[in-house]
Parts: C-alpha cells; structure tokens; sequence
C-alpha cells in the first residue's frame, strides 16, 4: 500500500527521521487552526499520491490565518490528475540550503535491499538517473547484516555531500532503512532531503509503500487509508479480499491467478475488445469468493459482457460453477457471461453449469475462443444498449 | 531424466493437517509422489492417510529420510516454515503459500543462500510436476504427460493453461517448473533453465514470464550465452496499463524497465522465440520441435 | 557484569519475559510495604549471587506483615557464604506444577550463542549436564539469523516439555534470547522455569551476565551495582578502569596484559609465592594509570612486597617508570618493590627508574628471577612486620 | 617464507589520525612494512608522514591496492570498521581494538566467515610479526629475528615474552601470531597451527593458550589429526582460582572445563609437551630442536 506523504512522515518520526513538524487536516476549520498551532510560515500541502504536485498547484505558502484559510479552501477539493483531494498537512515551512535525494528500495534483480542517494535532489530522480547516473550513489545492503554505519558514510562520501552533513545524512540513511525494515516497507523514498542553513538535516517529502502481506503484525498500518485514490469498486473488491484493478474497456475479466488473469487481457486485446477490468480471484477460490467477485465486475457501469477464464490447480471448477450459479441467482445479470473451465474438477464444473441452464451463458472450450465469443458478444451489446 | 522431482523424492508436507494442505498431498500421493511424512507441530504421533506426522521436519529427516519439502502452512508461519526445513537439511523446499511479507523471503532467502545446502522453490508458486514420476504441489497433473518439453513460469494457471495447450499439440513434459510470482523468488529462471540445459531428456526449453522485474531479461543473457537447446518464451502483460499493481507483487511496471514488450524485445535479441499468446508458444514450439514431436 | 536476581528480572519485564510481581527492598520497612503492596504470600529473598541461597536460609515465605517483617529483618544483613545481603526482593509467591530449566550462553567455543532447555529445572543444572546430558536439549543460533519461532519450537519437543506448553515456553525462549541480544548479555538463565496450576510459563529466578564492553551504548545497564559483590579495593580499581581480582596471599602484581599477569602469578607461585592480587594496568598504560594502581595494591593490607612485571608493547616501560616514580613521591610505600621492564623503551624505563634512586625498589633482568626475589623479600618483610 | 604478513603486505591503518595508530604504524612502516593507505572518515586528501589518508577502505583499495588492514579505532566503532574492511575485499583484517562490544564481534565474525572472503586475526591481539619482512601490530620488533619457531597465543605481553625467552635461547621466528583472547577471535589456535603446519619455514610450532573456553582442547585435536611438525604449548593460569574473571573475556575458569590442568593434560594426551613457564617452554624447545637451533 501507498501511504499519503503525512502518513510516511508520521511513520518517520516514530522511528526518529528529522522531519518538519506538521499536523493533518481534512477541512479549512482544521488546517488554520493547525497552521495556528505550528507558526507560520506554514506550507499547506495536498495529500494525492502524484508526482510534481506543487507545479500543479497542490502547494503553497501561508503567512498568515488568511492565506491559510484561503489556500487551505482552494486546494480541498481541488482534482489534481484525476485525484480528489480530501486531506491536507499543514507543516512549517522549511529554510532550504541545499536538496537531495534518499531511498530505500526492494531490489528484486538482486534479492537484497537497494540504498540510494544523490545530491540532485528536489527534481525527477528518474531524469537524473537517465542523464546523469553517476549522480546517484547506489549500495545493496545485505538483509541479515542490516545497514551498517560504514554504509552510511560510504553513501555520503559517494555521493559527494557536504562535508560536514556526511555524519547526519549516513544517520539519517539508517534510520530510513529502519522504516523499511521495521514498518517492512518495500519502497522508502525523500526528496528532498534537505540540508538547512543550521546544517540540520530533514526529510521534507515521504513516500513510503508498505507490504499489505505484514499486516497482519502491523495494525496500526493496516488501518492506514488513502481516500483521494480509492475507487468504489477497488475498494469493494479490496474489502473481499479480491485483487482488482479498474480499467477503461468494457468487458468484465474473472480468472485465476495474475499471469492468467494478464495473459486474458492480452489475448482479449489480441481479439480487438478492451477488458473492463483485472481481477484474480486467486488460488483457492470458494464459491462465496466468486459469487463476491461478479458483484464487484458488475458494480462497472461500462461492462458489456464479462469473461470467466479458469484453470484450476488450487481452484476448483466445481467450486467456480457453484459460485456463477449462486451469483446469477442474487444478482440475476443483464450482460452476457463467457465461461472457460479447465483444470482441477473442470468436468463437474461444466456439469454443473450445464445443469443450472444459466441464461446468457455460454461456455468454451479454449481461451482463445473464449476471448473472440466476449468480444463479440460485448460488441453487441454495445449496439444494443 | 527429469528435473528437481522424481522417483527418489520423499515429500514431507508442512501444514498436512490443513484442508488444503491434506487435498494436495494425497492427491500427490494418488500420482505417485512417495510422500513420507507430514509435520504439524503439536500433532506429531498422529497420522494423515497413513502418513505419519511429526512435531518437527527434523523428526521427519531422521525417521523417514524426507528431502524435499512441500510447505503449506498460513503466511504469518511459512518463512518459519521455510527455515525450519533448511535447518533440518531439506534438499528441496517447495513453498507453496501466497501471502508471505516480503521481508520473511527476503530473510529466508538469505539464509538458504548464505548455508548454501537447500534449494527453495516459490514461494506462492504451484510447485513442479515431472510427469510420470512425481508431482509435488498443485498443479493438475492430468493435463501433462511425459516428453522433452520443459515448462518454467512466473504464474501458476500460466504454467497449466502453456502445458495444456503444448499437450493438446502432442507435446510431452521433462518437468514443470512454477517458480512463483513474489519479489524473491527462491529459484529464478537462470536456475530452472540452467537445470533444463543440463537434463538430458529435455530437447526444447519453455519459458513463461510476465511484466515486472529483470527476471527474464537476466535469463535472456544466460540463455546467450550458456544454452544450447532451443527456448521459446512468453511474456504476460503486454496490455498491462504502466504503474497498476496486479496480484503478483513481481507485475510492477515501473517505469521504462519491466514491461512486456522490453521483455520480448530482449528475449528475441538473443535469438529466443517469443509468443503473443499461450497459443502461440506452442506453435513456435512445433516449428522447433515439429520433427521431435 | 554479573546482575542480582531482581535487577535481571527487571530487565525480564521489561522485554515481556514473564516474572511474579516484586519490589526491591534496603530495609526492613520497604520490604514490609513492598509485601503489603504485592498480597501475601510473598517470598523474601536475599539478593546475593549464590547459587543455592534457598537452603542456606537466604529465602523465606511470608504471610502476613509480621512474618515479612521477621524474615526481612534475619535475611538483611546476613552473611551468606561470605556475602553481606544489603537488599532484597519482596515478590508474590507463586505455585509450581513443573520446574524447567532454559538459558540463552555465548558459546565461544561454536562462536553463536547456545540456547539450552531441559524440563529438569530447579536443581544444579551442572550435576544435571553430567548425570543425565540428554535432559538438556541444546541448540545454537545463526546470530545473523536470530531466534526463530521453529528454535523454540524445536527445543521444546526435544526437551520433552509438556505439550501444552510448547508454545509459551517456546515464546518464553524467544524472548529471553531478545534479551541476551538487546541488552547484549553474554549469559542469560533462568533456573526455574516454573508452569503454574493455571498452566502458565514464568521465570522464577533470573541471572544475568552484562558485557562491560556494551556498557557506553546501555547507560541504564551501566549503572547497576551489586553492592554485595563489591570488595572496595575492587571498585577502587573499577573506578580507575584497571581490571583488577583480589587474591589471598601477600605479594602484590601489577602487570600489562592478562596472560602476562596469569603467568606472573603461576611462576610467583612456583617460586612459593601467593599472589595477593590479580591487576592487569591493560594495554598502553599511562603513568597516571600506574600510580593509580599502586595505590590500589597497597590499598590491600596484606600486601608485604610488589611485583612489577612489564613487557611493552603497546605499553611503554618509560611511561610505567614514571608512573611508579610518581606513585613513589605520592604514597612513600613501606613496602618492597620488584620491577622487571622488557620490551618498547625499556632502556629508557631502567635508566629513569636508576636516576630517581627509588628506595627499596630492586630491578631484575627476568621474569624467574623477579618472582624468586619478590618471594624472597616478601617473606623478609612478613617475618620483620 | 612466513605466515599471513611478508614483503607482499599493503597495509592500510584505520584510525591512522589517533595518537596509538598513527605512533605503531609509523613504527611498523620503520621495521619495513609497505604501509601503503590510512583511513579517518573525513580526513580524505590528508597525510601521516607521507602516508595517504582516505574516507573509506574502498578508496585505499582502489587507489593504494591496500590487502591488509589494522584496526586501531576506538570500541564503539571497531567492529563497524572491521565490516567495512571486509565489503571493501581486504584479505586480512588485523583487529588490535581492545574493549570491543561481544555481541558486535559476533557479528563481525559471522559476516566475514558468511562471505569467506577476508580472514580476521584479533580483536584485543598485538598483531603479528614475520621477522625480517613485516610487522603490523604492535608487537616490540627489537627482540625477535627470523628464525623456525612459529608463536601463536592469546595473550599479547605472554607472546612477546615466550618469544623474548626463545629469542635468549637463539631460537628465531618464522611469525609470532597474537590471535587475541576475546571471546570471538576471528583466528584461532586450529587455523594458525594449520597455516604454520603449512609453512616451510617453520620447523616447530609454540602455542601459547590461557584458562577459559576449549581452544586449546580443539588445537590438541587438531594436532593429533594433522600436525606432523612438533608442537610445544604454554597454558598460563595454573595458580587461577575458579570463577574469578581476570582480564580475558576468555580467561574464566567455569565448573571442571577450561582450567589450566585440564588444558595441559588435553594437549599432552596428543603428544603436545606443555611446559608450566616461559623458560620451561624454551627449554623444551630446545630439547626438540636442540640439533636445529
């Protein structure tokens, strides 16, 4: 999960990362009384996960209640790429001698935690390591040894940071990795870091990502929530325990596993039709799992017809046909269903949709086929509707 | 010949008293499998089917000579699970469960690397099935017969619905190899395709991938330069809008790195064939193998 | 540095280990407020490190005030196998169905730490290991690993606890290993483990072993005393950072390095000598060092001759020269000296220590012959005194 | 020839700023030492009497070709360094650092000996001596000149005064080793004796251990098993009471084990002679090598 940038710092200063103090505020009543409290000059900041929000207005300065009332009111509400915002922090604003960049990241190509740092901070990171890799200084750190204060100055004389911030910029580099370790972060990013004109250190940005499969020994972080980017059918589908993703065409995708589910996509793309969504159902799935599922699909307006491709290993064909069967009879759908059963007990599964004679329903045998039958079947509804 | 599993395998199931964990053992068993123990901590001295079941793996080492490990125990125990099997000897630990923190893989991962005595398969991967000799995991072995294919995927109904199409066209398997989707895999494609370089009934190497990671970029440069059999691949994804996460943690596009057709594209510059669909790669696959077949 | 039983069982409580209640007491007021406090029954236990107090009458069951007010006022004071009890530990009686036996050692010999368990607790774990070894079960841990729930797991099967309580004796391990390594203990037992009637897991007795050497990063732990254990020519010494043991014989040593001071001691001894004291001045002794240790020796009352023995090395025999030349102007010791300097700047040492003309200071050229000549001179001075 | 330092030697001086480091590598560059690189975080670009100093052992590796290091820093950051000489591929880290946290040195050992890539000699050692070729360390230089008696001991002042004794008697050194006596010392008595053993130089070997632990029970084992040149020990300790603690985190003498009697008899049971005193220990020496010296 994704945490907003107030969320990332709360979780810094727990662990002791220099940040601004700061307050979170979700209407104009609570950010100037916030403002109020922490001093001004204060910066009100929108809390959307996008990047570059102060060019698009997401950020500004206030030096007074008014100013704050008055940006605090602009920038609720405000969409900023598609994002409402509904949060906001108020924090003091920072004297800036110098930025840099500080991350922490899970580096999958070489199984071990990945410690960056640069002096170009405050701009695109993903532009400097284009045009200028050798301005960010890079350091695997390996898992069972931990982060090592020899690794922190190793980064910092690297990099090339001021000499006397080589000590605190290496502090503050262990202690973002004990965010990452301790909050089991995948991703821990700052930029900038910023180094003040007092040569105090501070991370004035926070994007943190934390393993939703910790959450479980991480309460606290599990109760974390982001408003501004949940999608009703997201979180409909998250609160089932369904992995689903909306997307912008119209035919509803139901499959088992995320290769198999991504592979329908593609060859659903391949036969000329636009998937409405992704959803994996995932190993395992109960019939109560898939009867929830079609109620998340069809929550989508947009969705024309919607495909089922299923190979069971861990799934159970019987299992998928009884909870299709459950799903028609609670919602009684309006769109065309195309269903491919294969696998684990595919042959009492077909059976059992044989038997239901469910109507609109049409079952093939392979998933090329199935995905041209959906394409064709949504094209037509399309025209219908 | 086959690779990972076979006749000499003796499986004990961590998690055999489970639903699940029961369902698939004893279907493993219904193959072939010589499955020899089970460990549930707490329920040692009972039995599952006749399996005998032990409060630890280090019971079911000495008692039974278990070498390879099925784990199906709940995400907040597999890494213990994992460990406590590489702690025992366990050659072959096979994980099974989805769900486990990335920073207990990461763990996990490390230390069987680190002691260097056990290979780990997964996690939340289907398993491996050598057709006609042994099948540890999940996937339906009915669909696969032996022969000299061999199957390596990222994905689990992947990996089934690649094998079933290749079956369909006649084609029989050495082994299926589902390494898994998470962000540390236990064992990657570079180690599956070397394997396959090196089994002698293998003739054609099939790789299965999707978007997210390096992992079929690194096996793109392996396979250049120490593979000789012909690899046909394919990548999932390809209509993956950049930035959504989609179930496997691996499916991150991110940025220009990790896409689909950078995949392809890297995999086709060192002359390894790759499909659009499942359908494809087994066309390809005739086209290499067509005389063999 | 060794902890008294309700220092370690504070330590306990503070990582989660579970312990009874209790309350240190100095006096016999505090220890019957602390009994009110807790409820009766409670035990009264001497804080000495003695193995066994229990039978020498250091620990008492009270039931009400006056029973706490007689046993606080027999046990404070007493003399246990020649420790004075200056505090004890008022703490809820607890009832025993099982005693076990677990700690957590630093195994030099493996070089990780041991973790043992054996459900033959309550008794000398040491006759145990010899009668019975395979009541013990045993098991090291990858200290780049740490403890994993199947170790604990795995010591409990095979220690053939109760399996019931697998799990709480399993957690019980994990934590006192958390212990051993956050408090960075190099001995962490618990002698017995008890599991009460209710079928809970508690640690009833708790002994610790700090690392001095972990001290400037644990200011608490650096700050425990054992005012029992503490003879004051020891603190003295320990005040001054020289290592220093008290011995029983008459002749007083000083040398540089422990295995030189070991040896001085063995071949003191083949000359029929007894040391009266172990004091290692460390590597690179300064003269401020030296003077301070000859004035810890001499503090001792039975010393009737001084053995300096130096090699240097890292120490300079010019530094210890002037150290004793200083130490000499300062104490006027009655007492003889023998000094041998060998090693870095010795010349210089012997040619200072042949122009300050110190009286009753003889130097020998061996480290034979300079045992043979304190030997000699402490027997002359004996006989005169 | 000698063992573990030689002409070949590049040493690098962590802590070469502080009074103690930079006064012994000076004095080791004067015995003819290549002291190629010193080390202070953030004294970069600076000197010590023509030796350059770098920010981190990466640095002194890549510009100075440094392959052995000494750690003369302060406790609370030694072990630090130490792991930092090892991720920078130094070879030999020789720890002199006295007071060193054990847990920290657990640490350290267990990553060098993970990646098996450096050997670590120390911590709280004097170094070590190749007489004639090189000294990195602190050992006093003056007494000792080459010769075929291998030393290795725990104790620092005990070595040097072994060898002193040796040196009277006109036995020279091949290397004097000080392995330390802290509770986790990176070299051993069983990896010196096998390197000595190795040795061509070295005609006879003079371990010299103290109460507490089992080195020297291990070494005995080992020399029975793989030792064929003759092998004389020192145990200092004998007059020890039990359970008092003196100096050594290694020297405590618990329950029947670790006592200088057992030791000594442990070693002459495999055909080690032990002698009670230096001088005894030269007067063996003598007795083997009398013909030699």
């Amino acid at each position: 999960m994704d945490l907003l940038e107030y969320q990332g710092k709360q979780l810094f200063a727990r662990h002791g990362v220099p940040v601004p103090s700061g307050k979170p505020a979700r209407t104009v009543e609570e950010a100037v009384a916030a403002a109020e409290e922490i001093g001004y000059p204060v910066a009100v900041k929108a809390q959307v996960q996008i990047g570059g929000r102060g060019k698009l207005g997401g950020i500004k300065l206030a030096n007074n209640a008014e100013e704050a009332r008055e940006h605090a009111g602009a920038i609720l509400g405000m969409d900023i790429r598609g994002l409402t915002v509904y949060e906001l922090w108020i924090e003091g604003a920072s004297q800036i001698e110098s930025e840099y960049y500080a991350s922490v990241v899970f580096d999958r190509s070489n199984k071990a935690p990945l410690v960056m740092l640069s002096t170009k901070g405050g701009m695109d990171i993903e532009a400097v390591a284009e045009e200028d890799p050798d301005a960010i200084a890079h350091l695997h750190v390996d898992p069972l040894l931990g982060f090592q204060d020899f690794h922190g100055r190793e980064l910092a004389f690297n990099a090339g940071v001021a000499p006397d911030v080589v000590r605190p910029i290496g502090a503050l580099l262990k202690q973002l990795y004990n965010v990452f370790v301790d909050e089991e972060a995948t991703l821990v990013e700052v930029n900038p870091v910023i180094v003040t004109p007092e040569r105090g250190v501070r991370a004035l940005d926070a994007k943190v990502t934390l393993d939703n499969n910790s959450f479980f020994r991480h309460k606290d972080n599990a109760e974390l929530r982001d408003l501004s980017a949940e999608d009703p059918q997201e979180r409909m589908a998250k609160e089932r325990g369904l992995t689903y993703v909306k997307l912008d065409g119209n035919i509803g995708i139901l499959g088992n596993g995320a290769g198999l589910v991504m592979s329908t996509l593609d060859v659903v793309k391949l036969a000329g039709g636009d998937a409405a969504n992704f959803l994996d159902a995932g190993g395992g799935s109960k019939a109560e799992a898939i009867t929830s599922a079609v109620e998340v699909i069809l929550a989508n307006p947009n969705v024309t017809a919607v495909l089922f491709n299923i190979f069971g290993g861990i799934t159970r064909c019987d299992e998928v046909a009884r909870g299709l069967i459950t799903a028609f009879d609670q919602i009684k759908p309006s769109v065309p269903f195309v269903v491919r059963l294969d696998g684990t007990n595919d042959e009492e599964g077909r059976k059992l949709l044989a038997e239901a004679k469910l109507p609109n329903v049409y079952t093939e045998a392979t998933m090329d086929g199935a995905a041209a039958k959906v394409v064709e079947l949504a094209g037509q509804s399309k025209t219908s509707a | 010949m086959s690779i990972l599993i076979d006749e000499n395998t003796r499986l004990v199931t961590a998690g055999i008293t489970g639903s699940e964990g029961k369902f698939h053992t004893l279907r493993n068993r219904d193959y072939g499998t010589n499955v020899v123990a089970g460990v549930t901590p707490g329920k040692g001295g009972q039995e599952v089917e006749g399996i005998p079941v032990f409060n630890t793996y280090a019971e079911a080492v000495e008692k039974q000579g278990a070498n390879t490990a099925m784990v199906f125990v709940p995400p907040p125990f597999a890494a213990d699970s994992i460990l406590e099997a590489e702690d025992a000897g366990i050659e072959l630990i096979i994980a099974i469960t989805e769900g486990i923190p990335a920073h207990d893989e990461l763990r996990a991962y490390a230390t069987i690397k680190k002691n260097g005595r056990s290979r780990l398969i997964g996690p939340n991967c289907p398993g491996i099935l050598s057709p006609g000799k042994a099948n540890v995991g999940i996937i339906p072995a009915a669909f696969f017969k032996p022969g000299n294919v061999g199957v390596v995927s990222r994905s689990g109904t992947l990996t089934y619905q690649i094998g079933n199409v290749l079956a369909q066209e006649g084609f029989g398997n050495s082994s299926i190899v589902g390494i898994g989707g998470d962000p540390v895999p236990g064992t990657d494609f570079v180690d599956a395709v070397k394997l396959f370089q090196e089994d002698p009934q293998t003739e054609l190497i099939v790789l299965s991938g999707e978007i997210g990671g390096d992992a079929e970029e690194k096996a793109a440069e392996y396979i250049a330069e120490h593979v000789t059999k012909p690899v046909v691949a394919y990548i999932a994804g390809f209509s993956a809008p950049p930035g959504k996460t989609m179930g496997h943690a691996g499916a991150i596009v991110s940025g220009s790195s990790g896409g689909a057709e950078g995949k392809a594209a890297a995999l086709e510059a060192k002359g390894v064939k790759v499909g659009k669909t499942p359908t494809q790669v087994a066309e390809l696959a005739i086209q290499l193998l067509g005389a063999a077949a």
